[in-house]
């Protein structure tokens, strides 16, 4: 590689690693609330710091929350407590080692890479479901059990648009999915692999219309009720990370990654293909109200499904006429 | 190697840091209401561990059977010569035996009252 | 060097915990309508930082919306006392402060008797600038805490 | 009467009345959920909920949260200081709410309103009627998780608001009627403002349907969720606009009508379906109406007095200002001894007012029935043998609102 500088240190470091998982998570959540506040007739977070239209407010929340009590509740093991948002926020951080932001710029390249980051986000449920059982609360437990049943709905449709680009591709490894897209992106080969990928993205990650793990009117905050102070960061900002990730590997699988250029500028043009699944990902909060656990299994199982399975059938069919 | 190394003890050491900070700064004023469950406001309430939403849970036995039939097909494209016209003809072949699976139970699946 | 610190890292969570103030959800009477008008577009009180928690384990401030009744203090008084440090009250409404128009009622409490209370807001029901006056008060008190 | 120690023990965490499952309903296996107080989905009170699996099996209210013994205070005061009293059981919906008190009162005290105050206290009557449905498709936004629906709501009920405490003087809390009349005159620059505001809310409540009751999740969520048959519906008594979501074609300002009704036309408003969609879309409907109502109104406004002659004859000056702040006329008044009744139609249902007085300017005694109350009931049956997830959109769509249920 034909970096002025190591560029795995920089993939652990900077982008994609902690910098940019940290990073995005300010920034993430103040363009949430802005933009939402936008389509609400209102300003949003504005005066903590007026000048910068409140990009501070997620750095006060965060500052807040980490010198605020820390309640660890009796009934619970104190230690798997503290433990499981911690390990949820590591582990949904964790599949970024196996994704490439620009040529060189990744920590483990891998043959096999995108597929073993896409199973590592699909493995995280089950943190999730453990954090919620740990709380032993009634509200957690319920969030658990819904979280569940949406993995359930958007797994196979996940693995199914990952499997239709991989077929198209031939390989999984970043650099020749890229090298793949040199021509045409991905999302314009299969749009309906990228349509069900980005469906399957707003249920993994919990966003609107499938906001039903943490549905505040029946279950206050899901698996995340017990959680205050530094461990409700981790708790609630896993999700932001799962985004990022999603975000990161739908731009590189669909996107063309840091195409048309290389180096450090791919990682810039990385970042705003990273746009075009956040951005929809966080207005629909402003659109769509949620749907229950059940029409969203019904939409995962059946219209999803179907979508995804047509999706595998089109790279199948473009497969064989190339 | 040496990167992911890095990685991890960044990522991990923030977490835990910021977890140290907030044990050695935050106030702290531990009582018995404050440690224990969250219960809407008021006083913990009946039992916790109850019986599990199982309406649903037919779904999860369908993912445990589709998700496996689907990683099947992820590791033989990936593993396998390019351009092999019969492994397609058997991934096009699984996904129709799935699509019958899952059109065979959605009716089931979908009443739940069979499932309470 | 161990106080500059110290100092140092309260005035840091002095300016966080100012400018972060989430309520939960506790609605405790009628003023729960200006409430919803307070966090609504026209007077947005996202715009100071608040931002209304279903939990009580996040939420650092109580705002009690209006009478509170002999019922409802139990609750109140157990929300305040499982909340995480710090906390802070704002007693909205005439019912609150002394008993407003319900003043004598065989069932009502005045919130001082409930709940320690940082700023108290007048009217029936308060007028969200009122509300939002109060807010920026308590956020004074917050900035100006001895350590 | 001052009270120097009030009369409770706030030992916290064992003064609750339902103390294990058991109690509460015979040692059925479920997960009993406690909603509320302290909880997004719950207003000022709480419901235990018992979950089979993901199914409600039943569902037990717990009001009284917000019980501030509204009928009892009010034998202990001087009748006009009852109004402002009785607005506080549901205060968007405070012209509605006190409607009946002021008729009943009239009635008590001989006084017959000027054609100017009646048509005035209707117009604000449905005015308050609009925003009370606003608000209310606001938190039934908030429920289903649309946090648009709550913001367009609230900033549309924001407006109307403004206009209120142009004429009132006070945002919410209006208390405009008094026996006899209303509290003060509208100028041509507020007809001016409610016009205008009228023409506004048309033009946004165009965008709210468009973003929240057209949206097609909303939809999946609303229809054919706690469904009551007419049948049921009447059983239950169930009342005002969650009646006739059933086919129940019934409203006081139809059948008995009082004020300016009779000089309006508008239709009741009635679907078929009972579910939380046909009552979402009955109250939808009702906007519309109202506002045809305050616009014919608007059009034939009759000049003149805002309150009674016999009023006047004390001060003539309120000719001038409306009674305003000064209700020290009513002073003089005693109401005749014995019964009266008034009944109207509020927004969530109909209100009853019942008095006893003896003659003196104490009422002896003032059943105040609302309709919150009377849909209490009805709503946890619409709740029970439906999914967790429909609870909110059930409680909502029966804009259940626990300060007028529990007076």
């Amino acid at each position: 590689m034909d970096l002025p500088f190591s560029g795995d240190l920089i993939a652990a470091l900077v982008f994609p690693g902690v910098l940019g998982i940290f990073g995005f998570l300010v920034v993430a959540i103040w363009l949430e609330r802005k933009l939402v506040a936008r389509v609400q007739w209102r300003y949003g977070p504005l005066y903590v710091s007026k000048p910068l239209g409140g990009l501070l407010q997620p750095v006060a929340d965060l500052l807040k929350l980490v010198f605020s009590e820390l309640v660890l509740p009796r009934h619970t093991n104190r230690l798997f407590f503290a433990a499981a948002p911690i390990l949820l926020f590591f582990a949904e951080g964790l599949p970024v080692v196996f994704i490439a932001a620009a040529p060189g710029v990744v920590m483990a390249p891998h043959p096999y890479g995108l597929a073993i980051a896409v199973v590592l986000v699909l493995l995280v449920a089950v943190l999730v479901v453990a954090m919620a059982w740990t709380e032993a609360d009634k509200f957690t437990y319920v969030g658990a059990v819904r979280e569940i049943l949406l993995t359930a709905a958007y797994e196979v449709p996940l693995l199914l648009a990952a499997l239709a680009m991989f077929i198209l591709y031939g390989t999984a490894d970043p650099y020749g999915v890229v090298e793949a897209q040199s021509n045409l992106w991905g999302a314009v080969l299969n749009p309906l692999a990228f349509v069900a990928y980005l469906v399957a993205l707003l249920m993994a990650t919990t966003r609107f219309p499938f906001e039903i793990p943490e549905a505040e009117p029946e279950v206050v905050l899901g698996p995340y009720t017990e959680y205050g102070s530094t461990l409700f960061i981790y708790a609630f900002g896993a999700n932001y990370v799962k985004l990022y990730v999603l975000a990161l590997l739908g731009s590189v699988l669909f996107l063309g990654g840091w195409l048309p250029a290389g180096g450090l500028a791919g990682v810039f043009i990385t970042l705003v293909k990273m746009l075009v699944f956040v951005l929809p990902a966080m207005l629909v909060r402003a659109i769509y109200p949620r749907y229950r656990i059940d029409q969203a299994l019904r939409i995962g199982w059946g219209k999803l499904l179907a979508l995804s399975v047509a999706a595998v059938a089109l790279s199948l069919v473009w497969r064989l006429l190339r | 190697m040496v990167a992911i190394l890095i990685f991890v003890v960044v990522f991990l050491g923030a977490l835990v840091a910021l977890v140290v900070v907030t044990f050695l700064f935050a106030p702290r004023r531990p009582s018995e209401i404050k440690e224990r469950r969250f219960e809407s406001g008021g006083p913990p309430y009946g039992p916790v561990q109850r019986r599990l939403l199982m309406q649903y849970f037919g779904y999860i036995y369908l993912v445990t059977v589709v998700e496996a039939a689907v990683g099947l097909a992820l590791v033989a494209v990936l593993t396998a010569q390019p351009s092999a016209p019969m492994l397609y003809l058997a991934i096009a072949l699984l996904l129709a035996a799935v699509l019958i699976v899952v059109l065979r139970y959605f009716k089931v699946l979908n009443d739940i009252r069979r499932w309470s | 060097m161990k106080t500059l610190v110290s100092q140092a890292v309260a005035r840091l969570a002095r300016w966080g915990t100012k400018w972060s103030l989430w309520p939960p959800h506790l609605v405790t009477a009628c003023c729960g309508v200006e409430i919803g008008h307070i966090f609504g577009s026209v007077y947005d009180a996202e715009r100071f930082g608040m931002l209304p928690m279903g939990s009580l384990r996040q939420s650092n401030i109580i705002i009690i919306e209006g009478t509170i009744t002999l019922k409802m203090a139990k609750f109140v008084k157990y929300v305040y006392e499982q909340m995480p440090e710090p906390k802070y009250v704002i007693a909205m409404g005439a019912c609150a402060i002394k008993g407003g128009v319900f003043y004598g009622s065989y069932h009502m409490v005045p919130a001082s008797k409930v709940v320690p209370v940082h700023a108290y807001v007048s009217g029936c029901p308060p007028t969200p600038e009122a509300v939002l006056k109060a807010v920026s008060k308590v956020q004074e008190q917050i900035g100006h805490a001895e350590n | 009467m001052q009270r120097t120690e009030w009369p409770f023990n706030l030992e916290v965490g064992n003064t609750f009345f339902v103390e294990s499952e058991e109690e509460l309903r015979g040692g059925r296996r479920g997960l009993t959920l406690v909603v509320g107080p302290q909880h997004p989905g719950s207003g000022h009170m709480r419901l235990f909920v018992v979950l089979d699996g993901d199914m409600i099996v039943d569902v037990v209210p717990d009001p009284g949260f917000v019980h501030r013994g509204i009928e009892k205070l009010a034998e202990n005061r001087p009748y006009w200081t009852v109004l402002p009293l009785v607005e506080k059981a549901s205060i968007m919906d405070s012209m509605n709410i006190m409607y009946p008190l002021v008729l009943a009162l009239e009635k008590a005290l001989g006084l017959e309103p000027p054609p100017r105050a009646k048509y005035l206290r209707t117009i604000m009557a449905e005015l308050t009627r609009i925003r009370t449905h606003l608000y209310d498709m606001a938190l039934l936004g908030i429920f289903l998780g649309h946090s648009t629906a709550f913001m367009w709501g609230f900033a549309l009920m924001d407006l109307y608001a403004e206009v209120f405490a142009k004429i009132t003087g006070t945002r919410t809390t209006i208390a405009y009627p008094v026996p006899g009349g209303v509290r003060r005159d509208v100028k041509p620059e507020h007809v001016e403002a409610i016009r205008r505001l009228l023409e506004v809310s048309r033009r946004k409540l165009k965008d709210f349907k468009t973003l929240f009751l057209d949206n097609p999740v909303t939809r999946a969520r609303l229809e054919g969720v706690g469904t009551l048959d007419v049948k049921r519906v009447t059983e239950l008594g169930v009342v005002g606009p969650f009646a006739r979501a059933s086919g129940v074609d019934y409203d006081v300002r139809k059948i008995h009508p009082y004020d300016a009704y009779s000089e309006v036309d508008f239709e009741v408003v009635t679907e078929k379906a009972g579910d939380a969609w046909a009552r979402t879309w009955v109250r939808w409907r009702e906007i519309h109406v109202s506002m045809s109502i305050v616009e014919q109104l608007l059009k034939n406004l009759p000049g003149g007095d805002v309150i009674d002659e016999a009023l006047l004859f004390k001060n003539p000056e309120y000719r001038r200002e409306g009674v305003g702040g000064v209700l020290g006329v009513y002073t003089y008044m005693y109401p005749e001894p014995g019964e009266y009744m008034a009944v109207t139609e509020a927004t969530r249902g109909a209100t009853l007012v019942h008095l006893w007085t003896t003659g003196t300017q104490r009422i002896y005694r003032m059943r105040f029935v609302t309709p919150s109350w009377r849909n209490l009931h009805a709503m946890v049956e619409a709740m029970k043998g439906h999914r967790l997830a429909d609870m909110p959109a059930v409680y909502m769509s029966f804009g259940y609102f626990p300060p007028e249920a529990d007076r």
